[in-house]
């Protein structure tokens, strides 16, 4: 039992990640209806420039944080601007494949500058070591992680709902047209929802970076969160974080107990037969909108 | 009046037939059965790097031909194109060392073992429309680089298998390369020859039917997520033989060599070559292996320049450039290098007409 | 008079017949084709008390409707009154939540509806469901679908059955081209047609599937004189000459009046009125209806 | 009736003794070639079906058959009207062969023209071919009683149709096929009995003027004038000709039918009226004979969709254009083309004319002709610089079709109408008007005995053309003697030279120039919608309608520099002063047009006589009531305002 709980939270940890992850999936979905797989590369390159940052030029947190977010806007600016904005008219395939070389791209710049040596934060991001409550010892990065997304999604969805912009990411969600019919500018909306998804993946590669170390190989987690994305619904926030605690807690729980049976290394293969299985069983995920077709 | 393109003045159809040839006049045929005379004779010219660079060419328009299907006819989006080259390249692999199937043998099952492999990924994402099938093709990568990573027994895990290339045949020596790029070559022209008759049959229209607008599919009788799972079964097919004949020159098979990087540069370089048409993929093809070559040939320029670390660099400069063309490609023309061709063969036949 | 469409003519030549010879051969091999006493008698397709609703909104409540063989049916009734849905349940494309319907005596309320226009029960839509991106002569052979002879396997082989099987289909479609007239657009992208030509060229494709009964939803929407006169000849040829059941939505009261043989009027998802042109000109339901309450 | 031609030329151009009817050249082609040789090609359902020697025979035969079935004898006579296909000229033959005459008739005419024309030629029989003419004959059965039966081909929508006065074709056959089992050898017998004298065919010209007149037209008349064009320019058995004029006209029966059953040529149908470009192109003929509003459409398609192409393709055209036109020029004054521009022409038809000729579906022909209205010059010499060795030619029904033709393919007069065939003499009268004479002359006109001998002059036919003979015996048509008009002063000008000039813009459709014994020559314009819409649009000129665009300020201004330019090659007085844009085309139905599409001047000026006043008397803006009838019969009558544009010098 005590295992048991012990595995919940750790799952819980890692699990705050990937609803992270997800729901920057998910705000590129929401608006533009595109599937954005380079968010996945962004966790790479947000990693690489807070390590670049703390450790390299060794400035204080507060600082590289916000110089991370700052070179992860700009960025999201640069790809919306140059590749998505030319595609908008295009068949579904176009952008997609684009997004998918972005992510190509983000792990050749990191090989090409950082040499994708995997690197430490060591002390200076969030403190090591662990505390105990009871039997469970719980490692504080794992926790701070955890309340950090919990923070940064509550902040989400109160945008959401509640100012002007995030009202107009909805209905664009909805309808590109009947938005530009109310004076939305439609093209803004895209670009919020690029920033604000590349600023969450850049958060979601620093807290990543820290527990498994700065490396090429973050773009596979992100590939990882696509499950909790789908089952969580394409379009629902509420859906993808649980979906992402879930998949945390599903993984952790395939390592302790299915580990010992399948031989080899399946943190990557647990997370993708999910994907199947909710494929199988609920294609539109947990909260996603039944299509119906207007004929 | 809109002027019949491809029927030069005084050519007319008796029958249906003729009306259906793709190769009309006496001269497009010509030119057709010139142009694989020259692909056949080039086997005795060249030496045996350039060998090696065509038969590389025909395994990848193979695996592009079926990634064509799969994309650029039924509209699905496959991202374990490469895994399932792989499984072709492993089925040859095991059938040859563990149950000694000869080549000949060997590589149809080659072929069979990804397309039911493929069709058993594809039945949860076909049911509902959208890009559910790119999910199911990316879990489909994973799971196959895990089963052979890990099933040691078989696949022998991550140091790779041996292929075998055919023995002698009607005193052909396959051993040497060039009479082995021979083999490819006829493999190759008869899979295109089938795609190109399964496009103009009742299945390529379906799938043609099932991209452009499902409802008016669903209408003629058409069972929409049979047809979907279907072209994923064929691409997969001919993912397996692209896998069997690339694989039987190297004789080595290893993990390593289908990441899920390749399966993307499938995809994207198949949008470079141009969609919809098979030509496409193969320009596609031809395209990517060029650029691979030239990579090889880029990398001691990085080295004097970047010093030590050339390993990381080369790896680093494809990425780079590949997705930089990738991307440029795309935004300037989404329909690739195929649609470019069109415009400019049509623009010839109407001259000096404008339409 | 009933012209059964066995004995309309002799097997004519079919330079000299009277049009769509191949298309009725295939019809008279494949369907099995009404009997001269069940014209307007047996039925042929019932919709019994069908109840649908989208999340509250109840699009259709307890409609019932007959067709029987050799009949025209014509459906009318305000906008939103949910003609297009019943068509839509009709050919399976949505789910009653309560009621069956009945093709044959066979129960088809849950067949997929590929299985449906399969059967034979074909429609065409409000909105022209066509590929844009093919010819008119490929779209109508796309319609041949169900009816083309090989598997996929020989088809890649293609020369000696899957060639011989094209060459047949593409007969069966010109068949069809010149009887609908448009044989100078024949190889135009439908894309750059005119509205009445698309309109057309979908009439070809739901011929081509071979039909057992016509569904037309709005034929006649969005034409000019001339292209009403054309798609109301065709549609009349269709029916008299092929003696296929039509049911067709349609809002010109004029067509309607001079070519439906019954009439059922849908208001709010209701059924309100079904009978002859002249009852259903008389029914003080459907006259309020469209007119509006008299107020007294 | 020989007139100056020499006895053996007309002995030599008289057919063989065997073989001088049509029927009995079919029965030869059948014997000679059977299955070898296709005789007929027609598209159908997509395909071309080809039909052999065999098989015409047979369905002729078969025919006979029928008809003789029917009571049809020698001497009666088959009306048949209908588009152009193998079944018209099937019953054709089929009523010759038993020694009947074929009355053509054309499908655009009105049931009243086709009641007069029935009745006027006694037809016992009636050949139709679909349901729109079923129903024309049906509408005036009471009016045509000696005609027995109706017969039709294409029976679509006509099952309904019970009636036992309408046959449909392949009864006719199966009765033909009975009737041939119990009178075994009627079909030799009745081929035998006619010589080259029996009349052939009853072609009824729709004059411009008057009722129309039916000319007798024989087998040697026929014949031999085939016989002498074939000297002029060879025909070759492998060549192939595009049948879609009305075979209702003579120059069809001489272009199709003679050359097919002579020299057995392959005839081709074309599928649809609309479809003619793209079957003209499909089938690539040898030998062509358009009208000249056919060909007026060939230049106008290259100009507008040169207009439209890209520049490249522009430049190209533009580069290699004038040398086609100097080469051209060399050739009209007939001198030897030097080397060098042997070589350019070499290098421009490669570059540029050889892939138009393949657009237009031209590159296989070896003698397009021209005949019917006359051919402006600027189309004549954008033809001939393209490469199309264009011949322009003249003739008269009376005189059975083509008379003169330019033969020689290096030498050409943009205005001449070419040197007169072995075998046709041509003199001019004083009044210059010309005269036709030769083997070619037929017996008259049918049952006019005072028509015929006003126009039959002692072995002449007046032609009541106005036109003069140069020294190299090239003959030059101006005007129709009558057409030729006088302004008050004196000057004598010719409308239809002026209009052809206008029509050469594709932006001009048609037009109808006016100065009778008036002080100026003014005009009545129909622009091109199609292209003028483009050429709006390209501009930024909204409109709505053909009514709406055509009184727009800007066009009225393009034409006006249009006319201008035309106005510098005319003489000063000839100059076209004013003139308005019709807000809608001529049109044959309202009886503007003549079936081949001439114009109909005096009816024209009684009805525009309001536009006209309104020109001469210098208003700029004219009110117009006119009435339109739509073609279910429904009348509109439309009050617009025409503006009138004026030209200054």
């Amino acid at each position: 039992m005590e295992d048991f709980l012990k595995s919940i939270m750790l799952g819980l940890a890692s699990g705050g990640i990937y609803s992270l992850v997800a729901v920057s999936y998910v705000i590129i979905y929401k608006a533009t209806r595109i599937f954005a797989f380079s968010q996945a590369g962004m966790l790479v390159i947000g990693s690489y420039t807070m390590w670049q940052c703390l450790i390299v030029w060794s400035l204080p947190i507060w600082l590289s944080i916000l110089i991370s977010l700052a070179i992860g806007a700009a960025v999201a600016l640069i790809i919306e601007r140059a590749c998505m904005r030319p595609l908008i008219g295009q068949p579904i395939l176009a952008p997609i494949v684009v997004t998918l070389g972005v992510m190509l791209f983000f792990r050749g710049i990191a090989l090409l500058f950082w040499h994708g040596e995997v690197r430490g934060y060591g002390e200076s991001f969030l403190p090591l070591g662990s505390w105990n409550i009871g039997f469970l010892n719980l490692p504080k990065i794992q926790v701070y992680g955890f309340i950090i997304c919990m923070i940064v999604i509550a902040v989400l969805i109160s945008f959401y709902k509640y100012t002007r912009t995030g009202l107009g990411m909805r209905v664009v969600h909805e309808d590109h047209l009947v938005a530009q019919n109310l004076g939305i500018n439609v093209k803004r909306i895209f670009k919020y929802s690029w920033v604000f998804s590349c600023s969450v993946a850049v958060i979601g590669g620093m807290l990543l970076g820290n527990i498994q170390g700065v490396g090429v190989d973050l773009d596979y987690n992100g590939l990882i969160a696509i499950a909790a994305v789908l089952f969580g619904g394409l379009e629902s926030f509420g859906g993808a974080v649980i979906a992402g605690l879930l998949i945390g807690i599903v993984q952790i729980f395939a390592i302790q107990y299915l580990g010992v049976l399948l031989p080899g290394e399946i943190t990557m293969l647990v997370p993708f037969v999910f994907l199947l299985l909710i494929l199988l069983i609920k294609p539109y995920g947990l909260f996603g909108l039944v299509r119906i077709e207007r004929l | 009046m809109t002027i019949n393109v491809d029927r030069p003045c005084g050519t007319f159809d008796r029958n249906y037939y003729q009306a259906m040839e793709i190769f009309r006049t006496h001269l497009r045929k010509f030119l057709m059965i010139a142009f694989i005379a020259v692909m056949y004779a080039l086997a005795f010219i060249v030496d045996d790097y350039i060998i090696s660079i065509l038969i590389v060419f025909c395994a990848f328009s193979v695996g592009m031909t079926g990634l064509q299907i799969i994309t650029g006819y039924a509209g699905q989006i496959s991202l374990g194109h490469a895994a399932f080259m792989g499984v072709g390249m492993y089925t040859m692999a095991i059938f040859q060392e563990h149950l000694g199937f000869n080549f000949w043998m060997a590589l149809p099952l080659a072929g069979l073992a990804p397309m039911i492999i493929g069709m058993l990924f594809g039945i949860p994402a076909v049911r509902i429309k959208g890009l559910y099938l790119a999910f199911a093709s990316l879990a489909a990568h994973f799971v196959i680089v895990y089963t052979i990573n890990n099933w040691r027994s078989v696949t022998n895990g991550t140091d790779g298998m041996y292929l075998h290339r055919p023995g002698k045949l009607l005193g052909i020596d396959f051993m040497v390369d060039k009479y082995y790029y021979i083999l490819v070559l006829t493999v190759t022209i008869i899979m295109i020859y089938f795609a190109k008759n399964l496009i103009r049959t009742k299945l390529g229209r379906s799938f043609v039917a099932v991209r452009d607008n499902d409802i008016a599919a669903e209408v003629m009788g058409i069972n929409i997520a049979a047809t979907k799972v279907l072209a994923f079964g064929i691409g997969c097919f001919y993912a397996g033989i692209a896998g069997a004949i690339g694989g039987g020159y190297y004789e080595y098979v290893n993990v390593e060599w289908f990441t899920l990087t390749d399966s993307i540069w499938y995809l994207g370089f198949l949008v470079v070559g141009g969609l919809g048409s098979i030509f496409g993929g193969i320009a596609g093809a031809v395209v990517w292996k060029t650029l691979d070559e030239l990579s090889t040939l880029v990398t001691p320029i990085t080295e004097a320049l970047l010093g030590g670390m050339a390993f990381y660099a080369s790896a680093a400069f494809s990425l780079v450039i590949y997705s930089l063309i990738v991307i440029v490609m795309l935004v300037l023309e989404p329909r690739g290098i195929n649609h470019r061709w069109q415009i400019i063969k049509r623009s010839y036949r109407l001259h000096p007409f404008p339409y | 008079m009933a012209v059964d469409i066995r004995n309309v003519a002799k097997k004519r030549e079919q330079r000299y017949s009277y049009g769509l010879t191949l298309l009725r051969d295939c019809i008279e091999r494949d369907r099995d084709l009404p009997r001269e006493e069940d014209i307007f008698k047996k039925v042929i397709l019932k919709v019994e008390d069908i109840t649908i609703s989208f999340g509250g909104l109840t699009a259709l409540s307890d409609v019932n409707l007959e067709l029987k063989e050799g009949e025209l049916l014509a459906i009318i009734g305000p906008n939103g009154a949910g003609k297009t849905t019943l068509l839509n349940v009709i050919s399976g494309f949505y789910r009653p939540q309560k009621g069956n319907i009945y093709f044959q005596d066979k129960r088809i309320t849950h067949y997929s509806s590929h299985r449906i226009a399969a059967m034979g029960i074909c429609r065409t839509f409000q909105n022209i469901a066509l590929y844009t991106g093919l010819s008119v002569i490929d779209n109508i052979i796309a319609g041949r679908h169900p009816h083309i002879k090989y598997n996929f396997l020989n088809g890649m082989l293609y020369f000696p059955w899957a060639r011989r099987e094209e060459a047949r289909q593409r007969a069966i479609a010109e068949d069809i081209v010149d009887f609908l007239e448009m044989e100078h657009v024949r190889n135009t992208t439908v894309g750059m047609l005119s509205y009445g030509l698309r309109k057309r060229a979908e009439l070809g494709r739901a011929l081509a599937l071979e039909p057992r009964i016509l569904l037309l939803d709005e034929p006649m929407a969005g034409m000019n004189l001339d292209e009403k006169e054309d798609i109301a000849r065709f549609i009349i040829d269709i029916h008299e000459f092929l003696r296929i059941p039509i049911v067709m939505i349609e809002h010109d009261m004029g067509v309607v009046m001079d070519i439906a043989d019954r009439i059922a009027v849908l208001d709010f998802g209701v059924k309100i009125g079904d009978g002859t042109p002249e009852e259903i000109s008389k029914n003080p339901k459907v006259v309020s209806a469209y007119l509006g309450s008299t107020g007294e | 009736m020989k007139g100056s031609i020499t006895q053996e030329t007309w002995a030599k151009l008289m057919p063989q003794e065997g073989y001088d009817t049509f029927p009995k050249l079919m029965r030869r082609n059948h014997w000679q070639w059977g299955e070898k040789k296709v005789a007929y090609r027609y598209k159908d359902f997509g395909i071309w079906q080809e039909l052999t020697w065999e098989d015409n025979y047979a369905h002729i035969k078969a025919l006979a058959g029928g008809l003789a079935s029917l009571g049809f004898e020698a001497g009666d006579r088959i009306a048949i009207c209908g588009e152009n296909a193998p079944e018209w000229f099937f019953g054709q033959l089929a009523a010759q062969s038993l020694g009947g005459i074929s009355v053509g008739l054309y499908t655009d005419a009105t049931p009243k023209e086709l009641q007069y024309i029935i009745a006027h030629s006694e037809a016992k029989i009636v050949l139709v071919d679909d349901q729109e003419q079923v129903d024309k004959i049906l509408s005036i059965r009471e009016e045509i009683p000696k005609v027995e039966t109706l017969i039709y081909w294409i029976a679509k929508g006509m099952w309904s149709y019970d009636d036992p006065w309408l046959i449909g074709f392949d009864d006719m056959m199966e009765r033909g096929k009975e009737y041939d089992r119990d009178h075994p050898d009627f079909f030799d017998r009745s081929i035998d009995s006619q010589d080259g004298d029996n009349i052939a065919v009853l072609l009824y010209t729709s004059g411009t003027t008057g009722l129309p007149k039916g000319s007798m037209v024989t087998y040697n008349n026929l014949l031999s004038i085939f016989q002498g064009w074939d000297e002029a320019l060879p025909w070759k058995e492998e060549d192939e000709n595009l049948s879609f004029l009305p075979p209702a006209w003579i120059g069809e029966q001489i272009f199709t039918v003679a050359p097919n059953l002579a020299k057995s040529i392959v005839v081709n149908f074309i599928e649809k009226a609309e479809t003619i470009q793209s079957d003209l192109r499909e089938v690539g003929p040898k030998v062509i004979l358009f009208g000249a509003r056919q060909w007026e459409m060939v230049c106008s398609e290259i100009q507008s969709k040169m207009i439209d192409s890209p520049w490249w393709k522009k430049s190209v055209y533009h580069l290699f254009l004038p040398v086609g036109y100097r080469v051209a020029r060399f050739q009209e004054e007939g001198q030897r083309i030097p080397w060098y521009w042997k070589a350019l022409r070499f290098i421009s038809y490669w570059c540029v004319f050889r892939a138009l000729q393949d657009k237009i579906g031209l590159r296989k022909t070896r003698t397009p002709i021209t005949a019917g209205a006359a051919l402006s010059p600027d189309n004549l010499k954008l033809l001939r610089a393209i490469g199309v060795p264009i011949a322009q030619g003249y003739g008269a029904t009376e005189v059975s079709g083509l008379d003169t033709v330019q033969m020689q393919k290096d030498y050409y007069r943009p205005e001449g109408s070419g040197e007169p065939f072995p075998g046709v003499e041509v003199r001019i009268t004083d009044e210059d008007e010309i005269l036709l004479g030769g083997v070619g002359v037929v017996h008259g006109y049918y049952k006019m005995p005072d028509e015929t001998k006003k126009a039959f002059r002692s072995g002449y036919f007046h032609t009541g053309d106005g036109g003069y003979m140069d020294d190299k015996g090239e003959l030059y048509i101006v005007d129709r003697v009558k057409d030729m008009q006088t302004l008050k002063n004196g000057d004598r000008f010719s409308p239809t030279y002026i209009e052809g000039r206008l029509k050469f813009s594709p932006y001009i459709k048609d037009c109808m120039v006016v100065g009778n014994n008036r002080e100026s020559v003014v005009a009545i314009i129909n622009m091109d919608y199609e292209n003028t819409g483009r050429w709006a649009e390209r501009n930024h000129v909204a409109y709505t309608s053909h009514q709406d665009l055509s009184q727009k300020k800007e066009v009225r201004e393009l034409l006006g520099d249009i006319v201008g330019k035309v106005n510098g090659v005319l003489p000063e007085k000839q100059r076209v002063t004013r003139f308005v844009v019709l807000h809608k085309d001529f049109d044959p139905d309202e009886a503007e047009l003549t079936r081949t599409r001439k114009l109909r001047r005096d009816f024209m000026e009684k009805r525009y006589d309001k536009l006209i006043q309104g020109l001469y008397d210098g208003q700029d803006k004219v009110e117009m009531e006119t009435t339109v009838t739509y073609r279910d019969g429904r009348q509109a009558t439309w009050k617009i305002d025409i503006f009138v544009q004026s030209l200054e010098g």
